[in-house]
Parts: structure tokens; C-alpha cells; sequence
């Protein structure tokens, strides 16, 4: 970043939706306000925990946070509807979603599963929806809904289901259960993940916010201990076996071949043509508009 | 339940089918009351015959026809129905208000006591709402009826099934004189046909005298028997025996007692 | 004394204007997927009329036959709780447990045992619209004029005739205002079901509902949320009708009664 | 006549210990994870006794505030469609949908106007507790007897009057009678509340429900879902009190008049 | 509403606060009637003066009571209040039935027509119970009285606003002969003191010619005045009065036209 930026204002305060509970997947950003990454850079940063279907983007849209925490489908399907957000950084090069079968079963990979078998899923969801269409499992494959439970996959042990590598497989492993998790990224619906996003357009402090968290981010991944620490305490339902577990479990999903935090134009249309394909979007819709490159020129 | 039934012990003729009601040592009181309504009361009333039982509004009159109809248990003592056992439809009570059920037409009200013995008879529902004067109404519901009419249909219902033991409370209260008199005849009819024992309360002590073989006088608290009077001659009597000078008399006396 | 008929559907009239107004001003102030105006979801509903129509009467048969099953239940267990106190204390405590039965939290359960589809809405359409109707005979059955029920003694009334000639009857305007409250309850105990039962086959409110906010198609969802009040308005009204049949002519609620 | 205490008593053991070893036995051949067994339930109560008590505090808190706010809603639109039929019109269309909404639907709408946690427990909560609430009014209100109106008319009593010394009172059994059920539904209202707006700051019923189904902790769901019932009876049980202090003395459904 | 007020036109003197109540070409039909049950009826019924209505079960006594209080509106034509304006507390009405307010003490079922215009006056609610003889169950719930017991409630309350109009259905209907000549007397006593005109519904003719300064026949299907006899006198009537000649002849007149 060459043109020097005008420095923020010290104390911006920034509210940061996440949109799940506190949770390994956002470590980074405990261990930024621990750590003092984000104090030294002017933020005074508050973190949000929200819950299932947490409206991140929307508390963005209608100035209740500065950054909302999402994922890069979520992004451009919202844009389309009004919202006006931009990514500029993810944690998650690599979606955490997948499907999670259980170690004895057949199905090694996505395309092994076989006609005639069920897979509980966030029916309608867009995953499912890109996996039906592009698997050819209109008719062949059933999807049930999940219920939140790992409950039914645990009782079954020919049950497919749907998972984030950051959560039900550790679940099943602390329940003794062995299982595999297949990532949706070797399918093709690779969408950016804990993707952070500002208001578009993008306000001056973006620039040293992403810096900021950057840092966060790789301190992280070097000593998780801090951050996990603090997740604990404000998540006390979250096991230190759990927690240990999915602090590992998602590493590789965190750092892809562009490194950590990188967002790339072409997997933004990418996405964007996958959605009009399944109808999320409209035809012909471009994604480079919903992200913006590190250190772009201010508007 | 302290309705208690003894075999009849000779009754006269026309009581063969009709008990004699008797409180011995009767006592009854209300929850949360200090003193007792009735503490000790002792009366017979014979069988096949009409007895009636005035006394101060608010002494107990419609309480002890509660109570001889078994609805309310006594506190003490009991009540014992002397005589040939009672079917189900062996027993009509006039309640104080009409207490018609809103959502059946007037002939259906009539004909509940039948429906509930299982028995379908239109002529006698007809016939009982022809007596009350009320054929024209037997489509109507309560909500439309005047005050007098609801009792009408009261009488009706507890007539229809001609009981044996017949519990009367001011059956003829809210009634015109014209009405009334009407209505007396059609009771001195079904009991004239029956024979039936009939417990009757009036305020009004003319007609007492008028309609019953013996008139009882209630008050006080507790309550007790102030004064019994049978008063000779069959019946049904005509309207005029109002004036006989006997009648005249019984009604001083009873006044007097009141 | 409810004025002439025009004046009677003035305020009707602005109301639902006021309503469109401030909503359509509502949501060009937020975002569309938040709140969606109502040109929009009207575009949605004539766009999806059919999944829309197809889904709503999936739903209404749920809701439908919940409401049944759960009438028939809550009747009855009034019924068994007018004519024990025992069976009352006895089955209460689970008649709440029924009641604040949180659908999700057994949804593996019910799935397990029903399988995908109709069946878990149907049954989770039973669980909420049972209470209401147990309340309402509880209440109705008990609330009866005792003088009526001396008469029915004197008669030597059977428990049964007791019940279906003085106690129901009079039961029916508490029954009633029960049915009220269960109609709508079953409509939404129906789509939350469907929220966890259902894998898409028949489509119904519920999932249409899920999908079309996992999809962020916030136009559909409210189609969908205006079906599912439009099904309770239909079963609501054939209730208040049947009510008005039923009642009417002797109830003081019913008709002139109005200050 | 309900019988002796023991008798009244010795029914609801039976059935207790009855869906106790039913329980026990269907939990035996059905894996832990979808029904757990009654001890390994009352384990999860013993072991997470203080998390159970604070969530179900906070679900109370947000249930009473909901049923408060509910039913002061549900009443006061009673009261207006006593007064205005065209305001029934007007309203009743909305007061459906709002009984019929999915949460889930508008769960967005709701956190980006109340925020996380407690308040948007208690909207939902008030939502489902204001339709029974509000059909309690409007048929007790309604259901008052024509000649005891003509009295208060001859004097000439105003309208709030006739409300206050006549409707008010003589709808109190049908009030009552909706509290009972809008008492338990505000508490499976807010679990739903908490299940779509809660954060986990406090933790709430809802919260665990949903936080222990993902975990597969299903004996703490089940902890969880008694501890709502229980919720739900203490409502229950401080409404009936009230009734029987309020309504008892005068109202033939309460007491003695058992069959 | 067709209860008008026209000003007071030259009536006696104890009139002065009592409205005169005209009936002009009345007419009332039943929604869903076929016959109307009033037709073109015209009465005048005196300023501050005691009028008796009798007639049959049925005929529309109650119906008429309640186009007087104006709580039903005539089909045709109108009622007439002819005097000074009413207060709301200046009109009372004892309906056929006691119609007491179930949740209310007795005491405070008396003071409800004071508290409907803010006032609050222990002593009159005092008097009006001892009047009727309820002092010792002034705390009682309607549901503990005796039938006559809430009769006499209902009584109390309408007495207690000492109303200028007073309109009475049958209020002695359900009362013992003691009871009953008491409250005459309390009626008397109210009705000396204020002059109040009156318009008392009852099926007693004897009873009517007692109390009232103008009996009136009802009768018929429309209804119609079957006859009008003015009583002379003055009152209150010693209950003697009973047994004078013109009396028992005003009876039996009364009674051929019923
Ligand atoms: N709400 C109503 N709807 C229809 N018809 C009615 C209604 N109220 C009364 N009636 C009819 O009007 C007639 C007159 O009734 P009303 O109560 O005036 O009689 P009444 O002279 O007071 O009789 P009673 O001496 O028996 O009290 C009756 O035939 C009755 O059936
Ligand atoms: N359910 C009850 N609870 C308590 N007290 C009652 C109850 N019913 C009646 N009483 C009291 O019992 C007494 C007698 O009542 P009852 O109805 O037998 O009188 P009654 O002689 O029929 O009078 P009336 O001629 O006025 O009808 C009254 O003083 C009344 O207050
Ligand atoms: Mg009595
Ligand atoms: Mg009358």
C-alpha cells in the first residue's frame, strides 16, 4: 500500500458481527483485541456473538456493525437483495463445509455417494441446491432436513450429513464416533469463509482494519492459546477436547494457495455464475463488484 | 347421601305409588356459617297428599326441598322417602327460576326428562304444554320468553313425566291471577290422575290453603315448624272454596303463626 | 349499534392502506432482504402462485388434521378431567410438557418414528392446538350452572347424558373461543414441523418458508408468512361460522349483544 | 367428590412411575443420542444444575415480560373490538398473522431491531401470548348478560364504567381461562425467540435446547425442555391461583362444583 | 332512541321532579315476529303517581317496562318522558328477574347505582338494606341468598338513588305475605317522600288496587288497553284498605276485564 492513508481517528470503533457463537473459526479476532493488534491500529473493536441465522450483513446494511463476519455466497446473494457490503478479507480460503460420513462407510469422496442414499442437509440452502444440480442427484439422492443434531447421524451409521469441519466432526469424535469429512471445495462450491465485510462502499479505515486483522490472524495461528482461552470463557459449552480439536481441524482450511486472508477477483465471479446457474442469482451476474482488492484506491 | 327409602308401612289408598317424605333430627349447615339453618328438625309429610310450606323469605323452604329431593346431604339426621321405591322419573322438582337450558327450544326443555329415561312420548310433551298454555311457544327458545312464560315451561317439564314425588317452589309466583288460576286446575288434574305426593312452597298462604291437605308454617333460626294445619275436605277444590268461612278461617290462624 | 355497513368498512379500509403505507416506506429504508416491500412480495406471490398454492394446501392438510387429532384429544382429557380429579392431577404435569415441547428438540424423535413429511407437521399441528382445546372443555365443562346440574341429578341423568345434553352444550362458547386460538395454533405448529420434517416433498409453507430464507429470497418468505395467515383466516372464520350456527341463536356473546 | 387425598394421590403416582419406566424402556433400545434415558436425564440436571438455573431464569424473565406485554395487547384490542366492530375488522387480519408468523421468518427484522438475546425472547413470546389473550377478551367481554347491560344503560354508566364494574369482572373466567394457555405458550414462545436471536449471552433455555441438540448432548436437551415445563407450570400454577382467589368465590366452574 | 323529553306542562304538584310517561301510536315487533307484538298503543300513566300494570303471562308487561326505561327501542311511534329532565341516577328499574351482579356483595350490589354517578353515601346504602330487612347479609355473594332474599336486593338497589322514575316488575313476586307488606310499606314510604312516578308491573289485582293511584288492563295480541281504573284516595293505603267496599268492587271490575 504506497498512498499513505489517512490515519484513523484513535479509538475507531468498530462493532464486529460474527455470525455464529465464539468459536475457534473466529480466533483471529479474539486473539486481534488480545493481543492489541487492532488497539494499535486505532480500533476499539467489540466483538458480537450471534447465533444461528445471525443477520450480520443485515446489522451492516442498517449501521448496527461496522464489520459483519459471512461467507462469500451469503455476500453476493445478499447484495443482490439490498445490501450493500463488500468483502475485503477471509480467514477461510477454503469453505469449512462439506459433507461428514462415518469412517467405515464407502463413500470416500462427494461423488461416491449413491444413488438412493439420504443426506441430511440444510434443505433449500444453497450448498444443497449447487450439489443437487451439479451432481445429477435430482431424484436419485434424498435430502432431509438437518435438524441441528448430530444426533440421527450418530444413531445411523450409513447417515450422510451435511458439516462444517469446524464443529460436527469434532462432535461426533468427542461422542467416540470415528468419522470423515469431505470438504465441498473438492466439488467445486468453494465460497470464501468467516469472510469480513464492510459497507460499500468501503470507509476510509478498511485499509488498516484489514492490516489489523491480518496480523491477528497469523499471531493466531502461531499461538491459539490466548484467543482460545477467551472463547472458552465466553462459550463454556464448547469442551477443551472440542475446542483443541477444531483448532486443528480447520488449519488446513484456513491458509490456501494465495496464503492467509487473500480474495481473489475470479473466484468472486466464479461464485457469482454458480449462483445464476442455480438460480440464486440473475443471469449473468459478476461477483469482483462484492469484493474489494487490499489497498485499493479510496473512491 | 342420607335419602333414605323404608317399605311402605300403610299408606293410604291413592299413596300406593307415592312416598311419604320425613325429616328426623334434620340439621344443615352451610359451609363457613356460624349457626346452623336447621338444627333438629323433625316433620312428616304424608304420602299422596299436598302438603304446602310457607314461612319468611329467606327461612329455608327452598332448602328443605333440596334437601327432600336428595340434591343437598344434610349436616345431621336424614330424610327418609317412606314408601314403594322411585324410578328415575319418579321425581319433578320446580325450581325457584325457571333454570331452563338456553339452547333448547321450549318443547325440547319439556321433553328432557323423558329423553333422559330413554323415552320418546310427543303426546305427553303436547299435552303438558298444553296445560301451561304455551303450544303456540314450542318453537321458541328461552331468551325469548317472558318471565312467567319460563316458569310455565318449568311446570311443563316436571308434569311430564307424572311423578310421584312432586318438589314445587313457588311454582305459581310470577303469575297472573288469570294464569294462575288456570295452572291450578291443571295441577289439581295430574294430581288428581296420579295421586302423587306434592311439596309445595308458596308465599302466598290462600293458595295454601286452597291447594293442600296440610299447610306448614316455617321460621325462625334455627329453623322449626311453627304451626301444622291439615285442612279437611277433598280435593280439588273449586276457586270459590277461597271464601268458605273455614278457609278463611285456616288462613287467619296460619297468618298468625307466620 | 355498529353503524351502516360503509362506515363499518371505512376504517378497514385505512387500516389496510395505512398497513401497505408504512410498510412499503418501512422497506424502502431497509434492505431488501430484511424487509421486502409489498409490490415485491405481491410480485412473488403472482410469480410463485402455484408453489405458493400447491405448498398452502399441503400445509392446510396438516394443519387441518392436527387440529382434529388435537381437539379430539384435548376434548376429550377435559372430558376424563371433569369426571376425575385424579386423572387431572395425574396427566396435567404432561399436558404441559406437551405444550412447551420445544418441536425441535425432538425433531430426530419424531422423524425417526414418522418419517420425513407430512406426518412430523401433522403431528407437531396436534402438540400446540391440543392445550387450547383441553383448557377450553376443562373450563366450559366445569362452568355450568349448578341449579342445571341438580336437575340432571333429580333425573337421575347418567354421567354421559349429563355430559352430552347439559355440559357440552354449555361448554361450547368456552369451546369455541378455544377452537379460535388452537385454528391459528395449528396453522403455525404445522409450519414449524414442516421446518424440521420436511425434505421438500409435497412442498409446504414450512419449507417453502426455510428455503426461501436459507436462500435469502425474503419476497418469498413473506408470501409464504401472508399463505400461512390467509390458511388461519380461512379456518378461523369457518370456526367463528360454525360458532355463530352453533351458539348464536342463544348466546349472549353472539350477534345484537354489541355496546 | 373427588375421594380421599390418598386415592387422588395414589393416580398420579401410577402414572408418574408409569411414564417413567416407559421412558426407561423405550430410551433402553433407542440410542442415547436421540432419547436419552431418565437417569442419565436427571444426571444432566444434577451436573449442569447452575447453567440449568440461570438459563431457566432468564427464559422466565423473558416469558413474563412477554406474557405481561402479551396479554396487556391481547386485552386492550379486546377491549377495542367491544367498542368498535369496525376496528375487529380492521385488526383481526393482522392479529392472525401475527399469531401465525414464523419467527424464523422475520428472526432477522427482530435482531436488527431489538438486538441479541433477551428481546427478541420476549417479542416472541408476546406475540403467541397475545391472540389467546385476546380472544379471551373479546368473547368474555362480549358474553355478559343482556338485562345486567340494561341495568348499567338505565344509569346511565359510561362506557368505561360498564367495562370496568360489568365486562371486566364478568370476562374474567374466559380470561382466565386464555391465561392458562398463554401462560405456557409465552414460554415455548421465548425458548423459540432465543432460538433464532440468542447469542448464548445469557444463556437461556432456548439457547441450551439448540446449543446441546449441535452437541449431541442430548440429555441436557431433554434437562433443558423439562426445566421449560416446569417454567411453564409455575405460570400455570400462579395463574390458576389467581383464579381461584379472584374468580372462585362467585364463578360455578371453580370448587365444589365437580361432578 | 324514541324516548323523548318534552317540559313539564302543569302537573300537580308533587310532580314537580317526577316525569309523566306517555306512550304515543307505539309499536314493537320482534325481529323474525310475525304478528308485531305492540300496535298503535297509546297510555298516559301520571306524573308522581303510582300506576299498576296487569295483564296475562305473556302479554308484553315487561316488554312495555322496558320501552318506558328506554332500554328497547319502539318499532313506531314514541315514548315520552313529560316533566323536568332526569338525572342518571333518577330512573330505576327492578327487572323481573334480580339480575345482581354475581361478584358482588349484597351491600355492594345496593351501592352500584350510587357509585355509576361517583357518589359515595354509606348511609343510604344502610338504609335502603335495613329497608328491605338485609342489614345482616349486607356481606353476602349473590349465590349464598334465597330467591326472595336477592328480590329484595335487587329492590334495595333501586331505592337506594331515590329515583323520580321508578319502574318495577313483579318485585314482590317471590315474597312471603310478612315480607311482602313490609316492603309495601317501605315502597310507600319511599314513594311519599319523593313523589316519584311510578310504573309497577304485577299479577296481583288486589295488590294493584292497594298501592297504585291507576291500574291498567293489558291484554290481547297487539297488546291493548283492556282497561283503565283510577283508585282514589290518598296514599300510603293502611293494608285494611284491602277489605273496604269500593276496593273489592274495583277488584272484581279489574278483574272481569283481565
Ligand atoms: N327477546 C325477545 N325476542 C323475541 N320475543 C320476545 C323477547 N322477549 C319477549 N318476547 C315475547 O314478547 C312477549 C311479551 O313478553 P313480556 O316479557 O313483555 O311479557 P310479560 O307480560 O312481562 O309476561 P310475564 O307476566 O310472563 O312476565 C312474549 O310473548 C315473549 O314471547
Ligand atoms: N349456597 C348457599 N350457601 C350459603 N348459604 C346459603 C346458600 N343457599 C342459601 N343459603 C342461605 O340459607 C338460607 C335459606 O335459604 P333458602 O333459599 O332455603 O330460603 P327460602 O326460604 O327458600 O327463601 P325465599 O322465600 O326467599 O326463597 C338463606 O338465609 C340463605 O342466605
Ligand atoms: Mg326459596
Ligand atoms: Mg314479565
Amino acid at each position: 500500500s504506497g498512498a499513505p492513508a489517512p490515519g484513523p481517528s484513535a479509538g475507531q470503533p468498530i462493532r464486529l458481527a460474527l455470525n455464529w457463537l465464539p468459536e475457534p473459526e473466529f480466533g483471529g479476532f479474539y486473539e486481534g483485541v488480545l493481543g492489541g493488534h487492532y488497539e494499535r491500529a486505532g480500533f476499539a473493536v467489540e466483538i458480537i456473538p450471534g447465533g444461528p441465522g445471525a443477520p450480520t450483513l443485515e446489522l451492516l446494511a442498517s449501521g448496527q456493525a461496522e464489520v459483519a463476519i459471512s461467507a462469500g455466497d451469503d455476500l453476493l446473494v445478499k447484495r443482490s437483495r439490498g445490501v450493500q457490503a463488500l468483502g475485503v478479507w477471509a480467514a477461510f480460503q477454503n469453505t469449512p463445509m462439506g459433507l461428514m460420513v462415518h469412517a467405515e462407510s464407502p463413500v470416500l469422496r462427494i461423488e461416491d455417494v449413491p444413488a438412493g442414499a439420504e443426506i441430511a442437509i440444510e434443505v433449500g440452502g444453497p450448498f444443497q441446491t449447487f450439489l443437487w444440480a451439479r451432481q445429477g442427484w435430482e431424484g436419485k439422492v434424498k435430502a432431509l432436513p438437518a435438524a441441528g443434531s448430530v444426533g440421527p447421524f450418530l444413531a445411523d451409521p450409513a447417515r450422510i450429513q451435511q458439516a462444517y469441519i469446524t464443529s460436527e466432526p469434532c462432535v461426533a469424535r468427542g461422542k467416540g464416533a470415528e468419522v470423515r469429512f469431505l470438504g465441498a471445495g473438492e466439488v467445486g462450491w468453494n465460497p470464501y469463509g468467516t469472510l469480513v465485510a464492510v459497507a460499500d462502499p468501503a470507509p476510509a479505515w478498511t485499509d488498516d482494519f484489514v492490516a489489523a486483522t491480518q496480523a491477528a490472524w497469523e499471531a493466531y495461528m502461531a499461538d491459539p492459546a490466548r484467543a482460545n482461552a477467551e472463547i472458552a470463557r465466553k462459550n463454556p459449552e464448547l469442551s477443551a477436547e472440542i475446542l483443541s480439536c477444531v483448532t486443528e481441524a480447520q488449519r488446513p482450511f484456513l491458509v490456501g494457495e494465495d496464503g492467509l486472508g487473500a480474495l481473489r477477483p475470479e473466484r468472486f465471479d466464479a461464485m457469482a455464475s454458480t449462483l445464476s446457474s442455480l438460480g440464486l442469482l440473475p443471469p449473468g451476474a459478476t461477483g469482483a463488484a462484492a469484493m474489494r482488492p487490499r489497498g485499493a484506491a479510496q473512491p | 347421601m342420607s335419602v333414605e327409602r323404608t317399605p311402605s308401612v300403610g299408606q293410604p289408598d291413592r299413596a300406593a305409588t307415592a312416598p311419604a317424605v320425613r325429616f328426623v333430627g334434620l340439621g344443615l349447615r352451610w359451609a363457613g356459617a356460624a349457626a346452623p339453618l336447621i338444627d333438629g328438625l323433625d316433620l312428616e309429610l304424608p304420602a299422596g297428599r299436598v302438603s304446602a310450606l310457607v314461612g319468611a323469605s329467606g327461612c329455608g323452604k327452598s332448602t328443605l326441598l333440596r334437601l327432600a329431593a336428595g340434591l343437598l346431604a344434610p349436616s345431621a339426621g336424614e330424610v327418609r322417602l317412606e314408601g314403594p321405591p322411585l324410578g328415575p322419573g319418579g321425581r319433578a322438582f320446580v325450581f325457584q327460576s325457571p333454570n331452563l337450558l338456553a339452547w333448547r327450544t321450549v318443547e325440547d326443555n319439556v321433553s328432557l326428562p323423558l329423553q333422559l329415561q330413554g323415552r320418546s312420548e310427543p303426546a305427553a310433551v303436547e299435552a303438558a304444554l298444553s296445560a301451561v298454555g304455551l303450544l303456540g311457544a314450542r318453537a321458541l327458545l328461552p331468551r325469548a320468553l317472558s318471565g312467567g312464560m319460563r316458569m310455565r315451561v318449568s311446570l311443563a317439564r316436571a308434569l311430564v313425566t307424572r311423578p310421584s314425588l312432586l318438589l314445587l317452589d313457588e311454582p305459581f309466583g310470577a303469575l297472573d291471577a288469570i294464569t294462575r288460576r288456570s295452572l291450578h286446575g291443571v295441577f289439581a288434574a295430574a294430581w288428581a290422575e296420579r295421586g302423587a305426593t306434592v311439596l309445595m312452597v308458596t308465599h302466598d298462604i290462600e293458595e295454601a290453603v286452597l291447594l293442600a291437605d296440610r299447610v306448614v308454617v316455617l321460621g325462625g333460626q334455627p329453623l322449626s315448624v311453627r304451626a301444622v294445619r291439615d285442612i279437611p275436605g277433598d280435593r280439588p277444590r273449586p276457586d270459590s272454596a277461597r271464601y268458605a268461612p273455614a278457609a278463611i278461617e285456616a288462613v287467619r290462624a296460619l297468618e298468625a303463626a307466620l | 349499534m355498529s353503524g351502516t355497513p360503509a362506515r363499518s368498512m371505512a376504517l378497514p379500509a385505512a387500516v389496510a392502506v395505512g398497513v401497505l403505507v408504512a410498510w412499503a416506506g418501512l422497506a424502502s429504508r431497509l434492505p431488501e432482504v430484511l424487509l421486502p416491500g409489498p409490490i415485491s412480495v405481491a410480485h412473488a406471490v403472482v410469480d410463485r402462485w402455484e408453489l405458493l398454492g400447491r405448498s398452502a394446501l399441503s400445509t392446510a392438510g396438516s394443519a387441518g388434521l392436527g387440529l382434529l387429532i388435537g381437539s379430539a384429544v384435548g376434548l376429550g382429557l377435559g372430558v376424563g378431567f371433569l369426571w376425575s380429579r385424579a386423572l387431572e392431577l395425574a396427566v396435567y404435569p404432561y399436558a404441559l410438557l406437551l405444550q412447551t415441547l420445544p418441536v425441535v428438540a425432538v425433531a430426530p424423535l419424531l422423524v425417526v418414528w414418522l418419517g420425513y413429511g407430512a406426518p412430523v407437521a401433522v403431528a407437531s399441528a396436534a402438540l400446540v392446538s391440543f392445550f387450547p382445546m383441553l383448557t377450553a372443555a376443562h373450563v366450559g365443562l366445569l362452568g355450568v350452572d349448578p341449579e342445571q346440574v341438580e336437575l340432571f341429578r333429580l333425573y337421575g341423568a347418567s354421567r354421559l347424558q349429563e355430559l352430552r345434553w347439559l355440559r357440552a352444550p354449555s361448554a361450547l362458547p368456552a369451546v369455541f373461543a378455544g377452537l379460535r386460538t388452537a385454528a391459528g395454533l395449528s396453522v403455525i405448529g404445522a409450519i414449524v414441523g414442516e421446518f424440521v420434517g420436511s425434505n421438500g416433498e409435497p412442498p409446504s409453507l414450512g419449507y417453502l418458508v426455510l428455503r426461501s430464507a436459507r436462500s435469502a429470497d425474503t419476497a418469498l418468505t413473506f408470501a409464504a408468512v401472508i399463505a400461512a395467515a390467509c390458511l388461519a383466516g380461512v379456518v378461523y372464520w369457518a370456526a367463528r361460522t360454525a360458532e355463530a350456527r352453533l351458539i348464536g341463536p342463544w348466546h349472549p356473546g353472539q350477534g345484537g349483544g354489541r355496546a
